[in-house]
């Protein structure tokens, strides 16, 4: 049977659909089966046993930032350098190592020089790079 | 029913949107996100004329890059958000009236 | 049979997640919708076979640049709903009725244009629709058009995200005083 | 040849059968029907194994570490207590459902969610046999590193939605770890792809063989560093110990899941331990050969001409064998992970990115580039073929 090319998604659906149907099957069956009786301090945030002092949506550190900023910048690099590492083997058998090992090599360094700059300036380490933004 | 025009408008009503968040929205993040809107409808539209009209792959290419340069436009405006934020206390684009800090 | 399923699906998902990204006024529940219209457009991009690319919006989207919006939220004093010392709102409302109307405005004539320019395509489309061919991986066709013919492309290309990652990371950085 | 499920069955004689009486059944072509009911009935076999897995793995973590520290363990309900799971299980849906009133309702509903969907979805290009897969991708690793990392915006998620101060610190930790290790878990992915030439798991796999020295990992010294790089990281990105910092008790309650309860905490749980089961699973495609079985027993053919046996039953033997020797090698991995928890203390938060960017990065794109290097000049040929065969020429020019 020549199965048709779509069909090789049909399972994903079908898993995320078993998800959505597991979330809300275990919630509906526990409004059944469990007690409901909520009070002012359940429902408060745990702090210790203290009351919450204000909300939690807060600011924070810009480090979180640069972290995820060079994440997404490996994260693109790798969306342009899978491609060309699957094809780096039939490249390699015909003969084209050598040119497709160079491009592929001055890529890593362009970017590899980055993560150097970024090692430099300190950004990977967690706890002195910066002092805490004075407020003016 | 699936053909060329039912991409098209689909990536039309993204492309309009975006445009509308653009504009609407006041929050420099939401722009940001009108405009990662706006260029998921222009990828889309390379793909579609790709696989409808002429059949070879630059449109791809073309779509890989975009989502290259969204990606670096998401983070360089960002950090521009996050670094006005720090300076102004406000994420209001009519705040934003000052070249310099 | 599925084709028209999965077609339905992700156009369902992109439109209406779209739809929900303009209409709700809360930055963070608009980023959430902002994912499901990401994951429709992956879904599209797969019922016309490009499979690559598929993957590629769900890792750079739905991976990166919508986490990266997270904290960037998050960064901006999250949804914390207070004046600054400025006395202007730190978060500002999504939107006013002004700024409604001006976009709706534009949009609509936008919108007009747009379908203007674009009317004779459908009835064009007997014409385009035939050019379709199989569901064969677009992967090593990718990867040898990055490596053949767009090598320039893909070189500068690494340049560009070593420009974004160092100039973001300097803006970003909060000065030392 | 894509080997997905269905492929595998439609070169059964009863199934082509079975399809052509639905199809005149129906009236109509009844293929797409019957596709759709097969991956169906293998994505809910698969969906259960997953959660019994998952479920046991709770279990397993409480023998193990029981038996590292010379206790007991769970020893109550059922024989030796492995029915503790299932109590479990009875218990957290029993248990009363609390949404902190100044929490996103949305958000916090939503955050268990995407948590179970990036881990379900990856199960769809997982290679269980040779048979049992339920789709080949062409883009299998790189489609199950995007989705994923959904579950790095569900851990985010629940941190933002539920308003408290511990679950926002567990967040965004858990959200800035689960992205930084997956930097060099990508590439040290790379670095396989491409000595495999291939980006589906049915590549992958196909590229190696049943014994070791025919395995990824003993492939070349840069996969072997590979290997490690990838499983450490894999380690950080599913939060277990000692990457468990979104989580750690000592610090942060219960981080991102402080203000769960009942089901929706049970969740959080089961798509953690689903998840290293998948990460596992992946080290084991891979790098140990994945399904492959020494001897080239997996496709039947041994069954079938040589001991004569029946097509059908040969070739299910073969798949029986492919899949112990997945979960053989799969199961000693979570065996490892959970041997790694129990045995290490905690990283601090500082060590943690230490780790990823100052080591685990440069250490991958290094082995990429001897990756690429050894592709190009080797052509990609294995150490083991290397030395056997130049000793082979050292023989052949001693005599």
């Amino acid at each position: 049977m020549a199965s048709h090319g779509l069909d090789v998604y049909m399972p994903i659906i079908i898993l995320m659909a078993f998800a959505v149907i597991m979330i809300v099957g275990a919630l509906l069956v526990g409004r059944i089966l469990r007690p409901h009786n909520p009070n002012a301090l359940k429902e408060s945030a745990y702090e210790c046993g203290e009351e919450p002092i204000g909300i939690a949506w807060s600011n924070f550190n810009v480090r979180f930032y640069v972290v995820s900023l060079i994440f997404i910048i490996f994260d693109v690099e790798g969306a342009l350098m899978f491609p060309v590492a699957a094809v780096f083997k039939k490249f390699a058998s015909i003969g084209l190592g050598a040119p497709v090992f160079a491009s592929f090599v001055l890529f890593i360094l362009i970017l590899f020089s980055g993560v150097i700059y970024c090692w430099k300036k300190g950004d990977f380490d967690w706890v002195k790079s910066y002092r805490i933004p004075s407020s003016k | 029913m699936i053909s060329l025009p039912s991409y098209l408008f689909i990536s039309f009503l993204l492309f309009v949107a975006g445009m509308f968040v653009m504009i609407a929205r006041k929050n420099i993040v939401a722009i940001l996100l009108g405009i990662e809107l706006i260029l998921n409808s222009a990828a889309l539209n390379f793909v579609a004329y790709t696989k409808f009209v002429n059949n070879n792959l630059d449109g791809h290419i073309m779509s890989l890059f975009i989502i290259v340069i969204a990606a670096a436009e998401a983070a360089v405006g960002l950090a521009i958000v996050i670094r006005f934020y720090q300076l102004r206390e406000s994420v209001h684009i009519d705040d934003a009236t000052q070249l310099q800090s | 049979m599925f084709e028209q399923i999965l077609f339905l699906l992700s156009a369902t998902a992109t439109i209406g997640f779209t739809v929900a990204v303009v209409g709700t006024n809360n930055l963070m529940h608009a980023c959430m919708y902002l994912l499901g219209t990401l994951f429709g457009v992956a879904g599209l991009y797969a019922t016309i076979g490009a499979d690559f690319l598929a993957a590629t919006q769900i890792v750079v989207y739905a991976g990166g640049v919508v986490i990266l919006m997270l904290f960037a939220i998050m960064l901006t004093g999250g949804a914390e709903d207070k004046k600054n010392r400025f006395g202007i709102e730190k978060i500002p409302s999504m939107g006013s009725t002004k700024t409604y109307i001006v976009a709706g405005a534009s949009v609509l004539i936008i919108a007009m244009i747009v379908l203007k320019m674009t009317a004779n395509i459908h009835t064009a489309n007997k014409d385009l629709a035939v050019a379709s061919t199989g569901n064969e991986s677009t992967v090593f066709n990718i990867g040898s058009l990055l490596l053949t013919d767009h090598i320039l492309a893909f070189e500068i290309s690494s340049i560009l995200l070593l420009g974004a990652l160092v100039g973001a990371a300097i803006i970003a950085r909060p000065k030392r005083n | 040849m894509n080997s997905t499920i269905v492929s595998y069955l439609s070169q059964f004689e009863g199934y082509q059968k079975f399809v052509s009486m639905a199809s005149s059944f129906l009236g109509s072509n009844a293929s797409g029907y019957i596709t759709f009911l097969v991956f169906f009935l293998g994505a809910f076999v698969i969906v259960n194994v997953m959660a019994l897995i998952g479920g046991l793995g709770t279990y397993a973590e409480r023998k193990i570490s029981a038996d590292l520290q010379m206790r007991q363990g769970p020893n109550r309900v059922g024989p030796y207590g492995i029915l503790q799971f299932l109590a479990d299980g009875v218990k957290m849906i029993m248990k009363e459902d609390i949404i902190p009133s100044a929490s996103d309702k949305f958000m916090f509903t939503l955050a268990p969610l995407l948590a179970l969907l990036g881990v379900l979805a990856t199960f769809a290009v997982i290679p269980f046999s040779s048979g049992l897969m339920l789709s080949d991708l062409n883009v299998g690793v790189f489609y199950l590193i995007g989705v994923s990392s959904l579950v790095g915006v569900g851990v985010f998620l629940a941190g933002y939605s539920s308003n408290s101060k511990w679950s926002m610190l567990g967040g965004m930790r858990g959200a800035s770890q689960i992205i930084s290790y997956e930097v060099p878990v990508t590439l040290s992915i790379l670095s396989i792809v491409l000595l495999a030439g291939g980006m589906s798991f049915g590549t992958l796999v196909n590229a190696q063989s049943g014994f070791p020295h025919e395995w990824f990992i003993l492939h070349n010294p840069f996969t072997f560093i590979g290997f490690f790089v990838y499983f450490i990281g894999a380690l950080a990105e599913t939060n277990r110990a000692p990457f468990d910092l979104p989580e750690a008790e000592s610090e942060l309650v219960s981080g991102y899941h402080t203000e769960y309860t009942g089901m929706r905490f049970a969740f959080f749980a089961l798509a953690e331990y689903m998840e290293v089961f998948v990460v596992c699973g992946v080290a084991a495609a891979l790098f140990l050969g994945g399904y492959k079985v020494p001897f080239d027993l997996g496709d039947g053919a041994f069954f079938t001409h040589t001991l004569h046996l029946p097509e059908f039953i040969g070739k299910n033997i073969g798949q029986v064998l492919e899949l112990g020797s997945f979960f053989t090698k799969t199961l000693v991995l979570y065996y490892i992970v959970i041997w790694i928890r129990w045995t290490l203390p905690r990283l601090r938060v500082d060590q943690l990115m230490t780790l990823c960017w100052k080591y685990l990065t440069p250490i991958a794109l290094f082995n990429l580039v001897g990756c690429a290097f050894w592709m190009y000049y080797f052509e990609g040929k294995s150490l083991y073929v290397l030395l056997f065969k130049s000793a082979a020429h050292a023989a052949g020019a001693g005599h």
